[in-house]
């Protein structure tokens, strides 16, 4: 079967649409979840390697800023990178925190409903967000929209890029590149449910093992993630290369996007319906007979008065 | 490995020491985490710095790099003197109890019989006390004065905790922390494994490194246990079968080593290898030395090899020398006494020490001949790189030829892991452009020599003339042949003992027992038979079930020797024969046999009652906590100071300067020369590997480049401050031999270390990043590294010496 | 002329305006917005069994291909991944496992012999066979001007210790097997490999 | 009926004055037609007027460039006589009586209405606005190097001063249909005196005094050539 069929019956949003997507037959679907378990990730940038390899990504060859990032930031060739902390707890220990930084396939992703362009970005019954590069007019709405500052416009062809979570793998029943490279078992890959109760045996581990602040980062402001973490400090995540602290669709977005949209559209439609309902009611507004006839009364007097005055002139009256 | 990579899933503990097992074998790591989390494992690292291991360890401690004798000697002194070690184990499975020669003794840091004048030690006096059958007298109760229990407990009690300390300058808890966690593991249903690599080889003193964990596992009852062992992760892919199959100077195929000038005679040199036991009724593998020779003479000779010509002996080259190691070879290189120099994809100027020694020893070469599939440096030594290598084409007069070979994803073949698996692989697609294989290149340039020898003749043909050479296409031998090859096959019917035919002419052989001394059988590597049988190519297997759920898969691929998973794994029974513990059972004696989950280390068939050691291939059959005349340095591990240290003397031996550094170290004038002191190189310097890269080849790759695309040294941020280096600064870090300029990456993940009163700082170097390929040019690490080695191995010192930073 | 319009004209405008906005919006309708997931690059690719290259875990990898092997098509690899059936890789893969193909294509991959001349500062294009024959010629005339048979104290000794070799670890047994065999026939004891490096 | 007798002498507005208009007229409508799209997916169907969404995309700012260009010039031509009066609040009191065409009891208007005004300041207000809004969201332009909440404020902004401009708009747009011969005076530029008598008798008067005081002085010229019978 063809992806395009397999998704067709599978999106359960899309962008810039007001109609609802086919939502029949997402029954026998299990919503997928990556888990990615800081405290067991050594950085080796495997993952962030197997994604480009998979999705034929050849960023830059950058340059070395005095740390072990790189690429330094998200690029549309770049869809994954790993974010380095040096951190001394509070018992003077330190801990090389290190993130792996992506798309979080929110559940109710910001990019989505910023997006103005139909079926650019699609979200599926699993709960991949995947943006359909073939749609994308390159406005960058969905940046304005994103609250991880995920997707990234391309200079090449003004399109927005972001992590698929491989959605092409996942639809042919394969784990997302980065899941499967991954040598510590630091990202898992499997059902929601799975996930969750995967994230809170490691989360379990963490506190036996001293980590008493040690929690799941599945944030409820976007109606929870599709990928999820697992945290030492799930206290604190700012301290992972400044991971938001509760993120939700920013209110300006929803403003502009949320009721703003239908409500301001009616509004347009209403106020040309009312010019002709008026103009069908109290019609034009127009200058009468009166007005004429005043015009050429002022014209006559006025022309009187000038005879006069020559006549006077003529005679030599005073 | 002496266990596997699957196994360290069972231990209790793992200690990441002169290693890197996260950053260097990520996916090999991955059953560290296993052990965490399914066997509540807790993982310790002790390195100079906060490596991406200490990232997920339980307990991090800091240490000098190439201290660690003083630390794992400590922890020895610890074990004896709380007597937290497992004393049935070291009774009955190591030499504790043997008693030692009185000449033996140690003093102010020097063994007995040290000749200062060459630098070198008679090793006469380092054996044990024998009886007149030549067996070793022994005192069970371990009181002795003269066991070896007693001499080590006197050689480590000045390994104090202090000591210790102000050596490594490590601080006093952490170092009692980790030797406690250690000491856990001296409970029979606890192990202990030790994950180490380079960091431990590449020092003076780096065999004797590994000497001190091998010690401190036998005091723990490590050995042949479940996620246990001494276990060298090792590097290249395939590094473990090229040691398998000795393409080393001094060896051959197996463990079989070249006989020297003053083994004229064949009986002599067979005798002096086939050692018989110490102690009496011990199996001593060895002792079937001759048959594992004769096979391979006959495997390389055929018929030209009989028992006439003791199986063309004086064709085997003899060695002049201990060994011609490489920096031996670059020191007569760099004399003018090579002509000759063949590179197979082996990349000696970014690789080799002293980079500028290195540039001027290969323009001194009438020819290089490089074979690899990738542009080296090596094989650009003559062109002008700028900056980053500047010499002169038209004053260097080497003939180089560059040969394009395949990559291993186009050529079928096995590779040997570190669990010392031999895995079969395919090819996937035709090399490029015109790009043949090695064996088809060096047949190749082989089948030329012998042709002018047939035709013009010349020095000493016979063995060339002579060399068999079957193959169906000579001009190149398949994979199939050669591996058919080295199993090994029999010329004519074999008979065991009773005359009982075992093996038909022209069969393969199941494994090496089968092997005789008589010619009847040929066998390239001894240690390999079996893996080519006539049930086909064993190495080629793919059944990963566990049935034991103890991670041996046995069914996948095949491993040496006769696919035994664990080494010595009779060790994981009591004397008994069950086994310490259920949790940790390998192998145990059923009452009739030995059986597992694992093909026993031991004679099937040998009752515990026959008390015959674990260790079979030593010939006291027991692990050896005294080497005999084994190790250059001493039977006994000792702490000496890297060639380059930050400290002005030995903290052990303040007043001995003979015993400041490896005593039994080899070291040429114009290196020693090349030495930096601290006084101009304050800071010690470590070089390593990171995880994004692999050596000098993935800065061809454009995903590893983008990954890891420039060249940086790790600082400390105390020194930083010092010099006033910010994060991203670009540097000079310069040693006598000369400097390399990087960005600064200023981390908390180096401290400065108290070492012997006296603030040490440690500077980090990757060696990654060259002139050629995708990323960053730069300059090769090993412009700074000194060209001095190990005294056993003479493995390159590139773990210690000394630079000076300066912010450009 | 006075533009005058009635109040009927007006609805005709309006209803001219409404019928050319609403044919706009049928005539320049665009296509529907389909969503489609990426073509899966690996069907009908020939998968290779084969183990990583680099460092000495040896994991499993399978390595994908264009192409059936057919006599007239060079098969050309794109895409490597992990093994899931390694026991111990299990299918994952570190940074340089997962970038394999970047090696296997490398731009530095080299294609044919070359020599560069002594003195000369550039590459040359020669073929195998003059490679071979060069090199040949080289090593039996140091061999047989160098080769030791006997040393100072009379002791046959047969050994070459002019030309060395370093040979490959990353190279195959059979490789290293057949590389050993050659050398030594040929009397070479500076030979060495990784292994003490 | 027939308005005929009195054509059309009074000049209301001047060639460039018109040409102005209906330049920023053209272009404001057609970026209120590329830019609903983006606004609503009812009306995404308008970017096939532009050749597809994206070049609807890449069109909509450099129209929007050039609309606030002529703006500049406009705003400078009105404003003048866009400024407030006293009677205009008077005329904006009696909005009821201005819809239901009660105009006899309005008060004097000037040149422009108060609407007339209105429509001027609002435009004033929202043209400079959107324009700055809509650089600071200009893909790819300049959007990547502006801080991700300053680009939120301006999408948000954005398209609240759009709906302002585009109500003004069709405001303004009914007012010419429904204003009989306003039209016509911004396509031909006259109007009747008997027009302007009615919209905008203060003008009226003022245009009406100067074409007196015009004769007159024509007529002394004439007188002083003294020609007798």
């Amino acid at each position: 079967m063809r992806g395009e069929q397999v998704n067709l019956q599978n999106i359960i949003a899309r962008s810039a649409t007001t109609v609802p997507s086919p939502q029949e037959r997402t029954g026998g679907i299990d919503p997928v979840t990556k888990l990615i378990d800081v405290s067991r990730c050594i950085g080796c940038k495997a993952c962030q390697v197997a994604c480009a390899e998979w999705n034929d990504l050849r960023d830059e060859v950058g340059n070395n800023v005095g740390e072990y990032d790189n690429p330094l930031d998200l690029t549309p060739n770049t869809w994954q990178v790993m974010r380095f902390d040096e951190y001394e707890n509070e018992q003077g220990n330190l801990e090389w925190l290190i993130r792996k930084d992506n798309c979080m396939h929110c559940a109710d992703p910001g990019c989505l409903e910023a997006c103005p362009a139909p079926g650019a970005i699609v979200q599926y019954a699993n709960g991949i967000v995947d943006f359909n590069s073939e749609h994308c007019i390159g406005c960058g709405y969905c940046v304005t929209g994103c609250p991880f500052d995920v997707p990234r416009i391309s200079e090449v062809d003004g399109k927005s890029y972001k992590c698929t979570l491989c959605s092409d793998r996942v639809f042919h029943g394969l784990e997302p590149a980065c899941v499967k490279s991954c040598p510590t078992g630091s990202i898992m890959f499997g059902t929601r449910d799975d996930m969750l109760d995967l994230a809170e045996t490691r989360t379990n581990f963490l506190k036996r093992r001293g980590f008493d602040n040690a929690g799941v980062y599945n944030p409820e402001g976007v109606d929870g993630t599709h990928v999820i973490y697992v945290l030492q400090h799930a206290d604190k995540p700012g301290i992972y290369s400044a991971l938001p602290e509760n993120p939700s669709i920013s209110p300006m977005v929803s403003a502009w996007k949320g009721v703003t949209k239908p409500l301001a559209s009616a509004a347009i439609g209403l106020a040309a319906l009312t010019g002709f309902l008026h103009y069908a009611t109290a019609g034009p507004k127009e200058h009468g007979e009166d007005d004429e006839q005043a015009v050429r009364d002022d014209e006559a007097r006025q022309r009187e008065r000038e005879a006069r005055e020559e006549r006077d002139e003529r005679e030599g009256r005073p | 490995m002496t266990n596997h990579w699957v196994d360290i899933r069972n231990a209790d503990l793992i200690i990441g020491m002169g290693g890197n097992p996260a950053e260097a074998h990520p996916v090999g790591f991955r059953w560290v985490m296993e052990a965490r989390e399914h066997n509540d494992a807790r993982l310790v690292v002790v390195d100079p710095r906060f490596t991406r291991t200490a990232a997920v360890a339980d307990y991090f401690a800091e240490i000098r790099t190439g201290t660690d004798i003083a630390f794992l000697g400590g922890l020895i002194h610890y074990l004896i003197e709380s007597g937290r070690f497992q004393r049935d184990y070291v009774l009955a499975y190591t030499d504790a109890s043997l008693l030692v020669a009185d000449e033996f003794g140690f003093e102010d840091g020097l063994f007995n019989g040290y000749d200062a004048d060459n630098g070198e030690y008679e090793m006469e006096g380092w054996q044990y006390q024998y009886d007149e059958d030549g067996h070793a007298l022994r005192d069970e109760t371990l009181q002795h004065p003269r066991c070896v229990f007693q001499l080590m407990r006197q050689h480590y009690s000045r390994y104090t905790l202090d000591v210790v300390s102000s050596v490594c300058g490590t601080p006093r808890e952490k170092i009692q922390h980790v030797w406690d966690m250690a000491a856990e593991t001296a409970a029979p249903d606890k192990t202990m494994t030790f994950l180490y690599a380079l960091g431990w080889t590449q020092h003076s003193i780096g065999s004797q490194i590994i000497r001190t964990a091998a010690i401190v596992q036998l005091l723990l009852g490590n050995m042949g246990m479940r996620g246990g062992g001494v276990n060298a992760l090792r590097g290249h892919s395939n590094i473990q079968g090229l040691t398998d199959l000795g393409l080393l100077s001094d060896q051959l195929p197996g463990y079989l080593t070249l006989p020297d000038d003053d083994e004229q005679d064949y009986e002599d040199f067979i005798l002096e290898r086939a050692r018989p036991p110490l102690v009496p009724e011990e199996i001593s593998y060895w002792r079937y030395y001759e048959r594992f020779h004769v096979s391979l003479m006959k495997a390389w000779y055929g018929d030209a090899a009989t028992e006439a010509n003791n199986w063309c002996y004086d064709w085997l080259p003899k060695m002049g020398e201990d060994l011609y190691d490489i920096l031996h070879t670059f020191e007569r290189m760099h004399q003018g006494e090579i002509n000759g120099y063949l590179c197979q994809g082996f990349n000696p100027l970014a690789a080799f020490p002293h980079k500028a020694k290195v540039t001027e020893a290969l323009s001194r070469l009438k020819f290089l001949v490089v074979i690899d599939p990738l542009r080296t440096e090596t094989a650009e030594f003559w062109m002008n790189h700028g900056e980053y290598h500047d010499v002169d084409p038209a004053a260097i007069d080497t003939e180089v030829f560059r040969l394009p070979t395949t990559s291993f994803a186009e050529e079928d073949g096995t590779i040997v892991n570190s669990s010392r698996w031999l895995q079969w692989f395919w090819q996937a697609a035709p090399p490029p452009g015109e790009a043949k294989p090695d064996t088809a290149i060096l047949a190749g340039i082989f089948l030329r020599m012998q042709r002018l020898y047939q035709e013009e003749g010349g020095a000493f043909p016979d063995p060339i003339l002579n060399l068999h050479w079957p193959y169906r296409r000579p001009e190149e031998p398949s994979p199939e042949e050669l591996a058919r090859e080295y199993n090994g096959w029999a010329l004519e019917d074999v008979f065991d003992e009773d005359r009982n035919l075992v093996v038909r002419a022209g069969e393969q052989i199941e494994d090496f027992g089968f092997l005789r001394a008589d010619g009847s059988t040929a066998c390239g590597c001894w240690i390999f038979a079996g893996c080519w049988t006539e049930g086909g190519n064993q190495m080629a297997r793919r059944d990963n079930s566990d049935p034991y759920g103890s991670g041996q898969t046995l069914g996948w691929a095949w491993s040496w020797p006769a696919n035994r998973r664990i080494l010595y794994n009779r060790a994981s029974a009591r004397p008994d024969g069950t086994p310490w513990a259920a949790n940790k059972a390998v192998v145990w004696w059923d009452g009739e046999r030995w059986v597992g989950n694992d093909v026993p280390d031991f004679p099937e068939d040998s009752p515990p009652e026959a008390t015959q050691g674990p260790f079979i291939m030593n010939q006291t059959g027991r692990g050896q906590l005294f080497a005999r005349d084994r190790m250059k340095e001493g039977p006994f591990p000792e702490h000496y100071e890297p060639f380059e240290t930050p400290i002005a003397s030995n903290p052990l031996h303040p007043d001995n300067p003979l015993a400041k550094h490896n005593p039994g170290a080899r070291i040429f004038p114009q290196d020693r020369e090349n030495l930096g002191t601290f006084e101009e190189f304050p800071h010690a310097a470590t070089s390593y590997r990171l995880t994004e890269h692999f050596h000098y080849w993935t800065m061809h790759n454009r995903l590893n480049a983008i990954a890891q695309p420039e060249k940086f040294v790790e600082i400390g941020e105390s020194l930083a401050q010092e010099l006033g280096i910010a994060k991203g600064d670009r540097v000079r870090v310069s040693s006598k031999r000369g400097h390399i300029d990087a960005v600064a990456v200023v981390t908390k993940r180096i401290r400065p270390l108290q070492v012997a009163g006296k603030t040490v700082h440690q500077v980090g170097i990757p060696l990654h990043w060259g002139f050629l390929g995708e990323t960053k040019k730069a300059h090769l690490t090993n412009t700074l590294t000194p060209s001095v080695g190990d005294a056993n191995t003479q493995t390159p010192e590139y773990k210690s010496f000394l630079v000076r930073v300066d912010k450009l | 002329m006075t533009l005058r319009v009635s109040r009927r004209q007006f609805f005709k405008l309006g209803a001219a305006g409404m019928a050319t906005s609403s044919m706009a919006m049928m005539g320049f309708a665009p296509d529907p917005a389909i969503a489609s997931i990426r073509h899966f690059k690996l069907t009908g690719a020939k998968i290779t069994r084969s183990n990583c290259t680099y460092c000495s875990v040896g994991c499993g990898v399978l390595i994908y291909a264009r192409g059936d092997a057919a006599i007239n098509n060079i098969d050309d690899i794109y895409h490597v991944e992990g093994d899931p059936d390694h026991p111990v890789s299990r299918g994952s893969l570190c940074p340089k496992g997962a970038g394999l193909l970047d090696y296997i294509r490398s731009e530095s991959r080299l294609r044919y012999p070359q020599v560069r001349e002594a003195g000369s500062s550039e590459w040359k294009r020669i073929s195998w066979d003059e490679a071979f024959t060069r090199i040949a010629r080289h090593m039996k005339d140091d061999r047989d001007a160098n080769f030791i048979t006997e040393n100072e104290e009379g002791q046959t000794v047969n050994r070459w210790t002019t030309t060395g070799m370093l040979a490959a670890s990353a190279s195959t047994n059979e490789t290293a097997y057949c590389t050993h065999r050659i050398a030594r026939s040929l009397g070479m004891v500076v030979f060495d490999n990784q292994a003490r490096v | 009926m027939s308005l005929a007798k009195t054509d059309p002498q009074l000049l209301r507005y001047g060639v460039w004055t018109r040409l102005l208009h209906w330049l920023v007229a053209i272009s404001f409508v057609l970026l209120v037609l590329s830019g609903l799209p983006f606004f609503h997916p009812f009306f995404w169907s308008l970017t096939g007027l532009f050749g597809g969404p994206t070049m609807t995309r890449i069109l909509h700012p450099w129209i929007g460039l050039f609309l606030s260009l002529l703006f500049v010039l406009m705003a400078i031509r009105f404003f003048k006589e866009s400024l407030f009066k006293r009677h205009d609040v008077q005329w904006l009191k009696q909005i009821d009586d201005v819809l239901t065409n009660r105009d006899e009891k309005l008060p004097p208007v000037g040149k422009n209405n108060a609407g007339q005004k209105l429509v001027f300041w609002v435009m004033l207000l929202c043209i400079p606005l959107l324009l700055i809004t809509g650089v600071l969201m200009w893909q790819p332009l300049v959007g990547e190097e502006v801080p991700i909440t300053l680009r939120r404020l301006a999408s948000v902004s954005h398209a609240y001063l759009a709906f302002l401009a585009i109500i003004t708009l069709i405001i303004h747009i009914y007012s010419g249909i429904w204003v009989k011969g306003s039209f016509q005076a911004m396509v031909r530029g006259r109007v009747s005196k008997a027009w302007a008598r009615h919209h905008h008798d203060l003008w009226y008067e003022e245009e009406m005094e100067k074409e007196r005081k015009h004769r007159e002085i024509s007529r002394r010229h004439a007188s002083r050539r003294g020609e007798s019978p």
